[in-house]
């Protein structure tokens, strides 16, 4: 079902949870509609004017029907008691200590993620609006000893793997969302609040890399747009011996001759960087 | 009566401008960055330099869509128009209660219309802040957005007039003998409606006055302290909260969605029994899931918010409340199928709609359900599966039901019926390339693609493997735009040149085909005030010689 | 065919039309001041800091505006029931007093909000003050309507009394039970913004 | 009160009349009040108690509330009841934002 469903890759700890809650109601609404799909086509085939010319003035008579409606019910009330808020309490209560996690702060603005490492002392430095600039976004106070070692990027979070991460997440402007598909976290930036997101991410980016990589058959005529995008994962070798498409490059026209008398006929490409940090908010 | 028909012809149009912007909105998603063919060249460098559609646009085009669909187009349709014309007719009542009212909910209506539109034209553009009109960025949107808030001012003020007149109507105008158990169920659906207006929109009122002084009075109600835009401080007080306006606007908007829905199941029930040839099946439990679904409908607004930070205990609320609201639905829709078993099925174009409005108002519902667990949002939220789910109760639900009132209803307000053949020519079409724009949707949103975005999400990777599918959705919406030519053409030509027929073209048994066909404009419906003898849908009772027993026939015919 | 129920109530309901359409007026107007009052709380929840009303406004004008405005509701009473002892006379005078009060009470107002703007105070100064301009905003805009109903009804309206006295008494019980709740909120909004 | 005889009108009047000394005495009583600066809590209950009375007051005796239609009645139990659940909206809001 969840392929089925085509949901994207799972690179969290809790990712396969919150899949198996969207599957498991999926489920239901397939069931629930195919049962009721079958009986309408039925009923319309079988009770046609043509078919049926006097209409039965009472119709269904047993209450069978009420039943589906209370299982249904029963159906539900288990998917939001079992399921559902069980999951949604681990994900906004159960967040690990912040000693053996790792923390940084998130501020979003229109439109860049300004991500604040706490550095080595583990420690934010004070931040302080009358300071931001261009160069620094955050306005963080760098005579504050802890900002001294506070490592602030711009739409770039770096990340252990196996270790919870949590977030400290708030923006400068409007409402943004931090939406992490492959890490199955979505969570609104809002300013004038600090709102905490945790998650583990199980895999490194290389390997959603690899993952994500699809073998191409050499493209005859030009590069189409859909392969622009990508890159390659390994060397590509002309027969000369010498690259003549690196590692980490993306396919062009002008390379796509010496591959092919390379006797090069498939190519291995995956998308550059295969996750992004996005935002699901609508902010201008 | 007149009124009615304003309203309808008013809210059409809306509707098919509403579907334009739409339309070419689905050509940026289809060529992001491509310039928009033919028309592209109108909209002036400040909207799409040399025909490519900015960022801004999009935004405006999306909002308003949602603005002009929602406010401007079904609502006016479903309520005014099919509510201010059958309903009073319905019920046997000589006018509405307060013709002057009524008027004036009209034309503040109209009003409301006008200053929408009139928003594109000014400088900065119309609002693009969304249809939900989320703070901060609202209020430092552009002036669109003050005109928005003053057109949403005349439009729930036109709505709160048109809900009390309904009530009132509803409650002391009924005919003699017409009980509220022997009532037709889109009387109930509009009852159910007109509460629902009525106390649910005073709340976005306030919201939209409290937003108007954030914007022109300097207030602070959705701006807390410390924003910095784009690198300058804001010079506001600050000390307000931007969530403040998210809980008041779904607190209208939630039950305003079961306002799309409820008249549109009425107009279902109608066209349905009469066309099955049978009565209503479980028209009691229909009732009361009705009232409960309304009233329900008032207390889960916040699963639109699931994501704004919320605990456990309010989230599982809110969870809770979302599923059993589900259960009224699903008991409307229960009832509707069973209703089809044993009767003797006549596949008129009315019926058609209102059988195709059954399965896909069961997609969009029940895509609902995901939405509704937190868990399960948490993936879904603002991603194209919400854009799917509710296009499939409004689009191919709710506005399927609006055809088939048109369809059904056509007759009596103009003594003629519609082209049969173009009728089905519209929904065959209509139904194929409905589903071709909204099916794929689902796709994209599991797979994480973001709404509102301008170039469909063609700049994330994870949305690479489902943006081929842009092409296919936009070519359907245009297609679909097509589809509406024979329907338009026919309304038209049905107008002055269709098939002249009798008052009860559809042997039907509820009041307003006892009246006559496009009865006189001037006030008074009935030569003489009907009474009622029995429940709505006395079709084919046992031993009566037609298969059909009007609600104000005297005595049984044997 | 003449819509019925206009003046004589419906007998299983036991109202008049007006009756019940102006009652489900004043139930989405309950709601509309109350959708205010809840943002109030929670914006003064929200708050760090929240001043008393009585450091930022005039008690004893709003005091006296209170009893000016509950006045105004027993006068526009009173004219109502003149006109059910039939007595047409004492109904303007009633009617002209509710007028004139209400005139009062928009007066001190305006002197309120003068007094305001000359320290300063704006609506953008702090919440407190933009919840205070907003809120008074408001019902003072529900006074000035009442003000025309109840002038239309004093003038050229009370010209029905000839006609259809019943019809009129109705009316005028109608523009009472509107201008009793304007009066209703006022008795909320004065402890909340001043006493608070 | 369509149909009120001149007598019992003469009545209703007594009544407004009472209704109207009690209106202005509790008006004075809560600004009386005011003056104390009660705790926070204890301000807010009173005041708000005080003003449900005034406001009870009105709408029984000048709008006719103790002698209307139970129609009327319901209506106003439902706008009742959803104007608590807007006053819970804070409370939603507040409760426990978790994270
Ligand atoms: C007419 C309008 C309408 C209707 C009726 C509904 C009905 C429902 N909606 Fe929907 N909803 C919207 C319009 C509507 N919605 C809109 C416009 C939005 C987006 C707003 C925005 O963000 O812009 C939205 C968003 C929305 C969200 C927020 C999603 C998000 O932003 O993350 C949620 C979450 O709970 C939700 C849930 C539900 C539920 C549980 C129902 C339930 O009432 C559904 C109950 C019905 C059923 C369960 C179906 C029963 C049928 C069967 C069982 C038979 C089926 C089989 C066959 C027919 C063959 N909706
Ligand atoms: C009732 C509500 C309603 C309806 C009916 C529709 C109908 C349609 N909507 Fe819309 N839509 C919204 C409400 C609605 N929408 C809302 C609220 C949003 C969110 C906005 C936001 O993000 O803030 C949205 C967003 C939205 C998006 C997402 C944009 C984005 O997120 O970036 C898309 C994308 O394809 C879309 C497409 C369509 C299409 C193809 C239709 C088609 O189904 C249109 C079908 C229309 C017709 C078939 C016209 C019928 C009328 C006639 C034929 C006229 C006849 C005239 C005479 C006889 C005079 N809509
Ligand atoms: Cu930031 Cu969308
Ligand atoms: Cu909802």
């Amino acid at each position: 079902m969840g392929d089925f469903l085509g949901l994207p890759f799972d690179a969290s700890a809790h990712g396969p949870l919150i899949d198996r809650m969207i599957i498991l109601v999926h489920w239901l609404m397939l069931v629930l509609f195919t049962g009721w799909g079958t009986y309408f086509v039925y009923v319309l085939l079988r009770f046609r004017r043509s078919r049926n010319a006097k209409a039965d003035y009472q119709g269904v008579r047993n209450h069978a029907s009420s039943y589906l409606e209370g299982i249904v019910a029963v159906i539900e009330a288990v998917l939001l008691i079992g399921f559902a808020i069980p999951l949604w309490s681990m994900r906004v209560n159960d967040i690990p200590p912040e000693s053996d996690a790792t923390v940084v702060r998130m501020v979003a603005e229109q439109f860049a993620w300004n991500v604040h490492y706490p550095g080595p002392d583990g420690v934010f430095g004070k931040t302080d609006i009358s300071l931001i600039s261009a160069e620094n976004p955050l306005g963080l106070d760098r005579n504050d000893p802890a900002a001294k070692d506070d490592i602030v990027t711009i739409n770039q979070l770096n990340l252990p793997v196996g270790k919870p991460v949590i977030i400290h997440l708030s923006s400068k402007d409007v409402i943004h969302s931090l939406n992490l598909p492959l890490f199955r976290v979505k969570q609104d930036a809002i300013p004038g609040q600090s709102i905490r997101v945790w998650f583990t991410p199980t895999v490194t980016t290389a390997d959603i890399q690899h993952t994500m990589a699809k073998k191409f058959s050499l493209p005859s005529g030009k590069v189409p747009e859909e392969l622009a995008p990508l890159v390659t994962l390994a060397d590509y070798t002309g027969k000369d011996g010498q690259v003549v498409l690196a590692k980490g490059a993306s396919l062009t026209d002008d390379v796509l001759p010496s591959l092919r008398d390379a006797g090069i006929s498939e190519i291995i490409l995956a998308p550059e960087t295969p996750t992004e940090i996005a935002c699901a908010q609508l902010c201008g | 009566k007149t009124i009615g028909i304003q309203y309808a012809i008013t809210a059409l149009l809306f509707l098919l401008f509403g579907f334009t912007l739409m339309m070419i909105m689905r050509w940026q998603l289809a060529y992001p960055g491509q310039s928009i063919p033919f028309i592209g060249k109108l909209f002036g460098d400040a909207n799409a330099p040399d025909g490519v559609m900015l960022p801004e646009f999009y935004n405006q085009l999306g909002a308003m869509h949602g603005t002009i669909m929602v406010f401007l187009g079904v609502v006016p349709l479903a309520v005014g128009a099919f509510g201010n014309y059958v309903m009073p007719l319905q019920i046997g009542a000589p006018d509405m209660a307060f013709p002057k009212l009524n008027m004036m909910s009209y034309w503040i209506y109209f009003v409301g219309g006008l200053t929408m539109l009139s928003s594109f034209l000014i400088p900065g553009g119309a609002a693009s802040s969304g249809w939900t009109s989320y703070a901060p960025l609202s209020v430092i949107a552009t002036a669109g957005q003050t005109v928005w808030l003053l057109g949403m001012i005349c439009l729930i003020t036109s709505s709160l007039l048109g809900s009390v007149n309904f009530i009132t109507t509803i409650f002391q105008l009924r005919a003699k003998g017409l009980s509220f158990m022997r009532l037709p169920f889109f009387v109930w659906a509009q009852l159910v409606t007109s509460f629902l207006l009525l106390l649910a929109f005073p709340p976005l009122e306030a919201a939209g006055v409290l937003q108007l002084m954030d914007r022109l009075a300097g207030t602070s109600f959705f701006m807390p302290s410390g924003l910095v835009v784009s690198g300058q401080p804001l010079a506001n007080t600050g000390g307000g909260n931007p969530l403040l306006w998210q809980h008041l606007f779904w607190f209208l908007a939630h039950p305003e969605v079961y306002v799309l829905i409820l008249p549109a199941m009425g107009i279902v029930a109608e066209v349905i029994t009469n066309n099955t040839r049978k009565p209503l099946w479980g028209y009691r439990s229909m009732v009361y899931a009705t009232i409960f679904l309304g009233f329900m409908s008032f207390v889960v607004w916040a699963h639109h918010m699931f994501l704004t930070g919320m605990g456990t205990v309010i989230s599982s609320f809110f969870q809770a409340t979302t599923m059993i609201i589900s259960i009224p639905s699903i008991i409307i829709l229960t009832a509707l199928f069973l209703s089809l078993w044993g009767g003797s099925i006549r596949f008129t174009t009315p019926m058609l709609f209102a059988l195709a409005f059954l399965p896909m108002f069961g997609i969009g519902g029940l895509t609902g359900l995901p939405l509704g667990l937190a868990p399960a949002d948490i993936h879904l939220h603002d991603t194209y599966y919400v854009i799917g789910h509710f296009h499939y109760v409004v689009a191919p639900g709710t506005l399927f039901a609006l055809f088939a009132g048109l369809y059904y209803w056509f007759p009596k307000v103009t003594g003629r019926k519609m082209n049969d053949t173009l009728g089905r020519i519209h929904f065959w079409l209509s139904f194929a390339f409905i589903n071709g724009v909204f099916m794929p949707m689902f796709i994209q949103g599991l797979a994480g693609v973001s709404r509102r975005l301008y170039d469909g999400g063609a700049m994330y990777s994870h949305a690479q493997g489902v943006m081929h599918l842009n092409v296919f959705m936009s070519v359907c919406a245009w297609c679909l735009g097509l589809a509406q030519i024979p329907f338009i053409f026919n309304f038209f030509w049905s107008i002055w040149k269709g098939k002249k027929v009798s008052d009860n073209y559809w042997d039907a048994t509820t009041l307003e085909w006892a009246a006559a066909s496009s009865p006189p404009m001037a006030h008074g419906n009935f030569a003489t005030a009907p009474e009622v003898y029995r429940g709505a849908y006395e079709y084919s009772p046992p031993g009566n010689v037609s298969d059909f027993l009007p609600q104000n026939k005297p005595v049984e015919a044997h | 065919m003449e819509i019925p129920y206009t003046v004589e109530p419906r007998p299983d309901t036991g109202v008049y039309n007006a009756k019940l359409g102006i009652w489900l007026f004043l139930a989405s107007e309950v709601m509309l001041f109350g959708a205010l009052f809840s943002s109030y709380v929670l914006l003064r929840v929200g708050a760090t800091t929240w001043p008393h009303g009585y450091e930022h406004l005039n008690i004893p004008l709003a005091t006296v505006n209170t009893v000016v405005l509950i006045t105004s509701s027993v006068t526009m009473v009173m004219s109502w029931a003149s006109l059910a002892m039939k007595n047409l006379r004492k109904y303007r005078v009633y009617m002209g007093a509710t007028v004139g009060l209400a005139c009062v009470f928009l007066v001190i107002k305006g002197f309120e909000y003068a007094a305001k703007f000359e320290h300063g105070l704006y609506p953008s100064e702090s919440t407190f003050m933009a919840i205070y301009f907003t809120l008074t905003g408001l019902h003072g805009l529900h006074i000035i309507g009442g003000i025309i109903v109840n002038c239309y009804l004093l003038g050229p309206g009370s010209r029905m009394w000839k006609t259809d006295p019943a019809r009129f008494t109705n009316r005028v019980e109608i523009a009472g039970l509107y201008w009793h709740f304007v009066d209703l909120v006022w008795i909320f909004l004065f402890p909340v913004l001043y006493l608070l | 009160m369509e149909t009120a005889s001149a007598e019992s009108v003469r009545k209703h009047v007594r009544v407004y009349v009472t209704v109207f000394v009690a209106l202005m005495a509790l008006t004075l009583i809560t600004v009386a009040i005011s003056t104390l600066h009660l705790g926070t809590t204890a301000a807010i209950l009173v005041a708000l108690f005080i003003a449900s009375l005034k406001a009870s007051l009105v709408a029984a005796y000048f709008m006719h509330l103790i002698s209307e239609k139970k129609l009327i009645y319901a209506a106003l139990t439902l706008t009742v009841v959803l104007l608590l659940v807007l006053m819970l909206l804070p409370v939603s809001h507040f409760a426990d934002r978790g994270l």
